[in-house]
């Protein structure tokens, strides 16, 4: 359920998800959310956007993202598997005599080396990717604001989550009406 | 390719024509699915008609084929490989263009490619599809080719593939690549999904809904997708580079005159990226003009599509040159007959097709006045398509039929299977395509919007930038958008 | 706007994913169950035309596989006995039991008894009974104690991992050319080192290339 | 390979194409030339094949089903004598064929006759075989055989016959009206048998033809040469090497008297070969000269006032080069007297063989080398004469009573003879019928011929050597013996063919236990003496054959023989050895005669000559004799199973009794049409073709040779052909040098290429039939496949012959680049093929720089009878479609072998214990098989002569299968042009 304006305060804080403020320019979108942050010390911000803004991290304190580190673990054990399987499977399964080569060789081992680091790398990417971002969630609160299609469109919503300590169902909506948000939302749990 | 770049940082080139806002934007590429949605053009449905009886008729030559054998097309002793093999090499070929454009214009940060990339990528998958039907139906037993050639365990005994054969390569980078080419695929189009999803309504909804996994464009989430998107991008540049090597290695690895030759794996990958960009311009010529989407995809992307293909033009060009020169430097009497017999033997007229549709063609467009026309470039595209299937068709065919012992020449003719079958795979490949931009943004919208927004900064900060054009982005202030600028 | 999904649909969904994943699991392993050799290829038990037992005449009876299957140490092919080698016998013993009509009837007509074939390898495998008899396979190692079969059943896949793993390690199966036939044999010692000394002394080396077999 | 494109006309061996041939599409369709078209016309009936296909692919491809189909195994109801379930037995036999006999062995796996070799101990076949022996195995089972008696245009029975000829014996009387006519004598049995039948009928006549001269044939009196001890050959008109004789004793004895070559015994016979056609003979010569038939009797005669005159300075009165070479052949002959021959083939006249036999005396050969038989046959007087005489006592209905026992003379018969017509006069004509051909329908009763392996018989060898021939099958539909029918006719009611022979020969050989002996060696000992006169008189009654405007040369066919293998699917397959044409006869042209006639390959021309008149297709081959046409015969059968109908033209049609051998004054005329004509080879020189001016000349160093001479200086000429750099492997060489290695070694120096490799192969191997369409496709199956190319001057072209089969390189490319490991490598060296492992990607054939493998794109088993199966090899797997194929080395044999070994506690074998089929069926020797690790073997022993080359060795695929570099030995006299001069210069 949403609520309309601040004043009357009918919502209990703890059913409360928290507020969503509605900027129309990426710029005012960060400049606000540097101020809450670094100005204001509220640390369970999240920025929605049609597209990735570029500062925003910075602004509202989003950490980098280990995605990488993931992967390379995964590539690594795609090009091990790769070998292993090579080995396993032409030099000592089922040994062969063909065209004079020997049983195993790195030589012409290379290709599939290669072609299995890129698989698993790639895969790592992927869902690894998903994973951090807790995807698939079909269900998020965020989903009921008013106007939320826009977010994915041409709009800029910064949400100050309930859970933060400094929230404040009365404060937080002003304080960000004053950042220059066109509008700001308080959305139910 | 960095030559490629836009020079001068203070005339941002027009790549969004009109200046419309980001909402215009996505209504005109959400519009395109979503206007079909409510009443689809009846032309949709005569293309989708036509395309799909052509699909089945490919199902109806590859039936025929496994129910009566490798007979029924024009293949013999000693050309063991002739269509089949061509028109692999023909789809893995144009299939290079999408991951191309995704990853490696990615890398140089060539923000125009954000127009036509989803399109582009679409185009690889769909290529890719037809390029594996060859791989397994050339076999004469593909039922049994079907496991054999993985390292599948089986009843009888564990045996396993030969892993110094380049068949089983072929097999890891092809199917490698359509994996990773797809996974690419479907991270771009996510935030796009969620965009359909929240205009969208009742099934359609849903549908959108499931697939874009809720996503809700979070600083976190762009933030990993940001880094996913980017390692993508780098594990596919090398990637995309070493299928069309590994397909190279099916013929520089063999003994045979013309196709043992050390070049053909940067010749065949440019090769690949000529074929590519000819095919995505074909398309493109057509879907720009079909759902009126010139202001997205400008004069300006297709100028620099064809800039790649002279590029990548002249130096297929180069490499036939070089193999003549290698051929006869090498003193190998085998190795220059092979050449010889290529350009005055009974395939003379497959080679001057090539060099004509392959090295002349691409060189009108020197002149800015053709390669800007795009009645021009259609035409010209569609030669450089015909120039590419000749190439493979003379590599394999001409190769084969005259190699080392005169007793065993011979001449391939193909059958009508063959030539049906062919035909078929563009009904496949259509088919395809008429869903893909049926059902979802043909453009990636999301990226579409942050570059616009990024040369709005531009435009604010009015060129204060420095002198060089990658460092821009660092220069302006942090409001840059990521996706299609980088970092 | 209206919610596109419930809120419980999250839970569902990975309910759903947990009983996939756990059913692709359990597949894959009764695949692999039913798919291991031991498991599909063997237990073949057809009636055969005359209710003919080997546990009777090769068992309790005592009779040599060789009288019969006469020439399993001449051939690629052990002989089905031809009718007359039952009437060898079957025209003294049990001359007129009503259960050896068939074999009476083809006797006096020339027409053959129809015996159902239980074990069989590919057309393309070339399998060679005399070789191995010879070298001192046993009958065991092939078809299991027909001599305690009433009706003879499939005991062994015949894949072409079976055959591989004795030719690569053959010390186990093979015997004393007098125990060849002798399915009850119980050496006093190790029987893979009766099978290491008699590979010694006559040199036996299986082929484990293709083309000795497949041709 | 244009005809691809274009219409194949003739019969589809591996499927019917009947529904065609009256259809109006088809008639239309003729005159496209669309690949389409024609690849609608052939698949459209392999389309219902798809279930049974699908059904076979899968039932071969040994897809393990959950539910077993029930198989049953029934077991003889009472064994039989020696026979091993599983093992094959052999029975020694003999074939005659054109008046010849060859003793061969008959391999036999329960009861079914699979395989022939020759006879080690048979003076005509000494272990060796032609290919018309080798495939005279599946002639037994084809399908097109007479199936039944057949009576007044009905199907009958014997019963039927038997009282015909009853009611028929009462009108006979004292034979008056009574004529036989039969194949040339050469059975004992048979002829005692004739005997009986001419004293029972005192007034009949008895008649043997054969429309095939061979040197057995040809003349009353049969020349026997010893050609190993020739250093010197003169073969004018002559293809001794050839088809002049069905046996194989003159490559045999040429081979073994001078063309072993080693290093230290260069010596080398030296063979003139004068001729209008090119034979083999002409491709094994060192010297050959081109001459129509026509001139060989001048020619002849020069050479003979030359060797008489002391000073050897008479040159021939032509200009041809032969003319030239005349005085220096001449001294060669005077150099080697006692030690030289001259020889004259069968279409020569009598006259010719005088004056060449004058010759021989004059050099002194008579005795030391040339001997005069009495030919087996006791008919004195020229076949000729004697069919003409009963061709016209048919016309003017002398005859009422005709008994023919030999092959099909309606079709086959001098045209002016009007046999088939005259047949038609003749009340009763009983014809003793292997199909359903033109004799039978025109015959009053047909009986079905027993074929010689399901029949009792016997034949007498040139030197009088007897065998008999022993059945290895009942017979498949009842068929009769020559001699049992002649029996029953005249009158010897139940005289079984097993009695005929047993009562002649039982006396002879004298008990039971001797004629048990004769069965098992296959020979009779000793032989009946047959030594002819010193003063051999010939036919000189014979006028010469006319002569001027074309000449035609009718010549026996490599694959039908004198169509009676028409319907062979083996022989048909199987290229002419010089024409590489396969299901087809051509009339043969000179470059120079096709310019003159304005004609191309395949152009459809009409020879004609006194109304007579037949249209063939023509091929152009390099060497001919200009204005001379080259005919085989025995092609255009009109009657016949379905295999060869269709396939060829029928020359007998303008081959009439004044030209049987040759004639000229014949017309030739363009007609138009173009018939596509389907050839194994199509490039016929080792030099590339020339494609553009600044193209180099290059020879391949394929198939190495070089003269005597260089050799002597040279022994290592032919390695030092090609220069590469030192050949290393990028991981280093497996280590073969423990255990037994298989290799083989060809010596192309004695290699004639004949093709009974060819043919031996596709019997042990159970290789596919593939048919016209699909050999012009370039899907022919051959496992060893005869290569021939041209070397030297277009015009006056030398020829050099290659069998090629599987090289089985170490280092084999085909084995890298299989991705399922189907093809691998054994560790006794052989290249295994894995049929049931291949998914026939055929990658392996694109990287085999030899091309020897070979694609099963069809099944080309689907449409066999199931009689025909009975032929196939139970040692070895039939391919099924999808599959690659290619030679093993005769695996099985190897493996067999092995087994015995192993059985009598053996770990090696012994040199020769195992070989290959195709090196059993050599008639020269020329492939050797064997163990290179045994240094004693045959094979190790010629793989270190200097002659020994790896082709393609270059490549480094250390190829297994090496061969020995062919020697000419030209007369210095004459300085020819070698291909290896031409490698040099």
């Amino acid at each position: 359920m949403v609520v309309k304006h601040t004043n009357s305060p009918a919502l209990k804080e703890k059913s409360v998800y928290g507020v969503v403020a509605e900027f129309d320019r990426p710029e005012a979108l960060v400049a606000a959310g540097h101020q809450i942050h670094h100005g204001l010390g509220y640390k369970k911000i999240d920025a929605l956007t049609p597209f990735p803004i570029h500062g925003i991290d910075d602004a509202i304190g989003v950490p980098r993202s280990i995605l990488g580190y993931i992967v390379f673990g995964f590539g690594l054990f795609g090009l091990l598997n790769a070998i292993f399987m090579i080995w396993y499977t032409n030099g000592y399964d089922y040994p062969l005599v063909i065209g004079g080569k020997p049983l195993f060789a790195w030589e012409f081992s290379i290709p599939p080396m290669f072609e299995l680091t890129i698989l698993f790398s790639a895969f790592a990417a992927v869902f690894g990717m998903f994973a951090l971002n807790g995807l698939p969630k079909f269900y998020h609160p965020i989903f009921e604001m008013e106007g939320w299609e826009r977010a994915t469109d041409d709009r800029y919503m910064l949400v100050i989550e309930a859970s933060d300590p400094k929230f404040d169902i009365e404060q937080t909506p002003r304080v960000l009406s004053e950042l220059g948000a066109l509008r700001t939302e308080v959305i139910a749990k | 390719m960095a030559d490629l770049a836009i020079k001068d940082p203070h005339v941002t080139p027009v790549l969004v024509e009109g200046n419309p806002s980001l909402h215009e934007v996505t209504n005109d590429v959400a519009q395109i699915v979503e206007g079909i949605n409510r009443n689809v053009p009846v032309q949709w449905y005569i293309a989708l008609a036509i395309t799909g009886s052509i699909t089945l008729l490919l199902f109806a030559m590859l039936g025929y084929l496994v129910a009566t054998g490798i007979g029924v097309w024009g293949n013999n002793q000693p050309v063991g490989w002739a269509w089949d093999i061509t028109n692999f090499v023909f789809w893995i070929g144009i299939g290079h263009a999408g991951t191309l454009i995704s990853a490696i214009l990615f890398l140089f940060r060539q923000k125009w490619r954000t127009s036509i990339n989803r399109f582009a990528e679409a185009m690889t998958l769909f290529a890719v599809a037809c390029a594996l039907i060859y791989p397994l139906f050339h076999t004469g037993r593909p039922w049994r080719a079907a496991y054999w050639l993985l390292p599948l365990p089986n009843t009888h005994l564990w045996v396993w593939p030969n892993f110094r054969s380049p068949l089983v390569w072929d097999v890891f980078a092809v199917s490698t690549y359509a994996t990773v080419s797809a996974l690419f695929w479907y991270v771009g189009l996510v935030p796009d999904l969620a965009t359909m999803r929240d205009r969208a309504t009742g099934l359609a909804q849903k549908i959108y809904g499931a697939l874009s996994l809720g996503w809700r464009g979070s600083a976190r989430h762009w933030r990993n997708y940001e880094m996913a998107y980017l390692i993508l991008a780098g594990l596919s540049t090398p990637l995309v580079l070493s299928v069309h090597s590994v397909v190279s290695f099916d013929f520089a690895t063999s003994v045979l005159p013309g196709w043992h030759t050390t070049i053909f794996p940067p010749y065949f990958v440019a090769g690949a990226i000529f074929s590519g960009f000819a095919m995505v311009v074909t398309l493109m010529v057509i879907a720009r003009w079909a759902f009126q989407i010139e202001h997205l995809v400008t004069i300006k992307h297709l100028e620099n599509m064809n800039k790649i293909m002279l590029a990548t033009g002249t130096i297929v060009g180069y490499a036939y040159a070089t193999e003549f020169f290698i051929a006869w430097y090498s003193g190998n009497p085998y190795e220059r007959f092979v050449f010889i017999n290529r350009a005055f033997g009974p395939y003379a007229w497959a080679y001057w097709t090539m060099i004509s549709c392959n090295v002349i063609s691409p060189q009108f467009f020197w002149f800015k006045k053709l390669r800007t026309s795009v009645a021009f470039m259609f035409v010209l595209s569609i030669f450089v398509n015909i120039g590419m299937w000749f190439e493979r068709f003379v590599i394999i065919a001409s190769s084969l039929h005259r190699d080392f012992l005169p007793s065993s020449w011979g001449y391939f003719v193909p059958t009508w299977v063959d030539i049906l079958t062919f035909l078929g795979t563009f009904g496949l490949f259509l088919t395809l395509f008429l869903f893909f931009v049926r059902f979802l943004p043909m453009i990636a919208v999301s990226e579409v919007k942050g570059m616009m927004a990024h040369q709005q900064m531009h435009h604010d900060a009015h060129g204060h930038a420095a002198k060089d054009g990658a460092k821009t982005h660092d220069a302006s202030p942090g409001l840059t958008p990521v996706t299609g600028g980088g970092h | 706007m209206a919610l596109i999904f419930p809120k419980s649909t999250d839970k569902y969904v990975k309910i759903g994913a947990a009983v996939l994943g756990l059913l692709a699991a359990g597949g894959g392993a009764l695949a692999m169950l039913v798919g291991y050799p031991k498991v599909i290829m063997t237990g073949y038990q057809p009636v055969q035309p005359v209710p003919y037992s080997h546990k009777l005449h090769a068992g309790d009876l005592g009779m040599d596989c060789y009288y019969c299957h006469y020439t399993v140490d001449k051939s690629s092919h052990a002989a089905v006995p031809p009718t007359e080698v039952c009437m060898n016998c079957h025209t003294r013993v049990k001359a007129n039991s009503p259960r050896l009509e068939k074999v009476r009837g083809s006797y006096e007509t020339g027409k053959p008894i129809e015996w159902v074939r239980v074990h069989r390898v590919p057309d393309y495998v070339f399998f060679n009974h005399q070789s191995h008899v010879k070298a001192g396979v046993s009958c065991i190692s092939c078809h299991g104690r027909v001599d305690q079969m009433i009706e003879v059943k499939q005991v062994e896949p015949l894949n072409m991992g079976m055959c591989l793993d004795c030719h690569r390690n053959p010390a186990p199966h093979i015997r004393p050319a007098d125990q060849v036939t002798n399915l009850a044999w119980k050496p006093d010692r190790d029987p893979a080192e009766i099978g290491r000394e008699i590979i010694q002394a006559r040199g036996i080396n299986p082929p484990e290339y293709c083309s000795g077999c497949h041709r | 390979m244009i005809q691809i494109t274009k219409k194949l006309t003739g019969k589809k061996y591996w499927r019917s194409l009947d529904q065609y041939y009256q259809t109006t599409e088809f008639q239309d369709w003729l005159n496209k030339e669309f690949p389409t078209q024609a690849q609608e016309m052939i698949d459209e009936p392999s389309r219902r094949n798809v279930l049974k296909l699908m059904a076979a692919s899968f039932a071969l491809g040994g897809l393990t089903a959950c539910r077993r189909p029930v198989e049953h195994i029934l077991p003889y109801s009472r064994g039989v004598e020696n026979l091993i379930h599983g093992k094959p037995l052999f029975y020694n036999t003999v074939m005659s064929l054109g008046g010849s006999a060859t003793g061969l062995t008959a391999r036999t796996y329960e009861g079914r006759p699979t395989k022939i070799e020759g006879n080690p101990d048979h003076p005509a076949s000494l272990g060796a075989t032609r290919g018309y022996h080798q495939a005279s195995v599946l002639s037994l089972y084809d399908p097109g055989r007479m199936p039944n008696v057949r009576g007044d245009g009905k199907d009958s029975d014997w019963n039927g016959f038997t009282s015909y000829v009853q009611t028929l014996s009462g009108s006979l009387g004292n034979g008056a009206g009574l004529r036989f006519l039969s194949e040339p004598m050469n059975s004992p049995s048979f002829t005692a048998v004739k005997k009986h039948a001419l004293t029972r009928f005192p007034a009949a006549k008895w008649v043997e033809y054969s429309p095939i001269h061979t040197t057995a044939t040809a003349q009353p009196v049969a020349p026997r040469i010893a050609f190993d001890k020739a250093a010197v050959v003169v073969a004018l008109d002559s293809d001794f090497l050839g088809l002049d004789d069905t046996t194989v004793v003159a490559v045999k004895e040429f081979v073994r008297g001078g063309r072993k070559v080693t290093d230290e015994n260069p010596l080398m016979n030296r063979l003139y070969a004068v001729e209008p056609q090119f034979s083999v003979t002409g491709a094994a010569a060192d010297h050959r000269f081109r001459m129509k038939s026509s001139e060989i009797a001048g020619f002849a005669g020069a050479l003979l006032s030359a060797v008489q005159s002391q000073e050897l300075k008479v040159v021939g009165q032509g200009n041809s080069s032969a003319d030239k070479a005349l005085s220096a052949i001449a001294k060669d002959l005077a150099a080697n007297r006692g030690k030289s021959v001259v020889v004259a083939g069968p279409r020569q006249s009598g006259a010719v063989h005088q004056i060449v036999h004058q010759i021989n005396q004059a050099l002194g050969n008579v005795g030391p080398v040339v001997t005069y038989l009495k030919p087996a046959s006791d008919q004195t007087r020229p076949q000729l004469d004697a069919l003409k005489e009963l061709a016209g006592e048919m016309a003017n209905g002398q005859v009422n009573t005709l008994v023919i026992t030999a092959w099909n003379p309606a079709f086959n018969a001098p045209a002016d003879l009007e046999f088939e017509a005259n047949l038609k006069k003749v009340a009763n004509v009983i014809y003793l019928a292997q199909d359903l051909d033109e004799t039978a329908m025109a015959s009053k009763w047909a009986i079905p011929a027993a074929h010689y392996l399901e029949s009792w018989g016997d034949a007498v060898a040139f030197d009088g050597t007897a065998s008999i021939q022993q059945p290895t099958i009942q017979p498949l539909h009842g068929g009769k013996t020559a001699a049992e029918l002649v029996a029953f006719v005249s009158g010897y009611k139940d005289l079984k063919a097993y009695d005929i022979v047993r009562n002649h020969w039982l006396p002879v050989v004298g008990g039971e236990k001797a004629w048990k002996k004769a069965l098992h060696d296959g020979v009779i000992r000793p032989a009946a003496a047959v030594a002819g006169s010193a003063a051999p008189v010939f036919d000189t009654a014979t006028p010469a054959p006319p002569t001027g405007g074309y000449e035609v040369i009718f010549v026996p066919s490599w694959s039908v023989f004198d169509g009676r293998f028409v319907n062979n699917a083996w022989l048909q397959e199987t290229p002419d050895p010089m024409t590489k044409l396969t299901w087809d006869n051509a009339a043969l042209v000179s470059q120079a005669t096709a310019r003159k006639l304005a004609v191309a390959m395949g152009d459809v021309i009409a020879i004609e000559r006194n109304g007579r008149k037949v249209e063939g297709a023509v091929m152009i081959q390099p060497g001919l004799a200009d204005d001379t046409i080259v005919i085989p015969v025995g092609y255009g059968r009109t009657k016949v199973g379905q295999v060869g109908e269709g396939a060829g033209f029928n020359a007998y049609k303008i081959r009439t009794s004044d030209t049987f051998g040759y004639g000229g004054g014949f017309n030739v005329s363009k007609t138009g049409r173009v018939y596509p004509l389907a050839r194994t080879q199509e490039f016929e020189y080792q030099e590339e073709p020339k494609l553009v001016g600044f193209q180099e000349d290059v020879v391949r160093p394929i198939v190495r040779e070089g003269t005597i001479e260089e050799f002597k200086k040279n022994p290592h000429f032919a390695t030092e052909m090609v220069e590469h750099p030192p050949l290393k492997s990028l991981y280093g060489d497996y280590d073969y040098s423990k255990g037994q290695q298989w290799a083989m070694a060809i010596d192309l120096n004695a290699c004639v290429g004949c093709n009974a490799c060819m043919v031996a192969c596709v019997a042990e191997n159970n290789i596919g039939v593939v048919g016209k369409e699909q050999v012009a496709r370039g899907r022919e199956m051959h496992w060893i496949r005869m290569d021939r190319y041209y070397t030297g001057p277009v015009d006056e072209p030398q020829v050099v012959t290659a069998p090629i089969p599987c090289m089985q390189c170490e280092t084999a490319p085909c084995e890298n680049v299989c991705p399922v490991a189907a093809t691998v490598h054994s560790p006794e060296g052989l290249n295994d093929m894995v049929y049931n492992r291949c998914v026939g990607t055929r990658y392996c054939s694109n990287n085999c720089p030899y091309k020897v493998r070979r694609f099963n794109f069809l099944n080309w088993h689907i449409n066999e009878a199931e009689v025909t199966k009975m032929v196939y090899n139970p040692e070895v797997t039939v391919r099924m479609r999808g599959v690659m194929e290619k030679c093993t080395y005769c695996v099985q044999r190897i493996q067999n072998a092995k087994i015995d070994a192993k059985v009598e506690g053996r770990r090696w074998l012994k040199d020769g214990e195992v070989t290959p089929a195709c090196a059993q069926a050599c008639p020269s020797d020329a492939i050797v098989f064997g163990n290179v690790n045994d240094l004693e073997s045959r094979v190790a022993k010629m793989k270190v002569s200097p002659r020994n080359y790896g082709m393609l060795a270059e490549l480094n695929t250390k190829p297994r299968t090496t061969y020995l570099a062919k020697l000419r030995n030209p007369n210095p006299e004459l300085q020819p042009v070698t291909a290896a001069e031409e490698h040099h210069g």
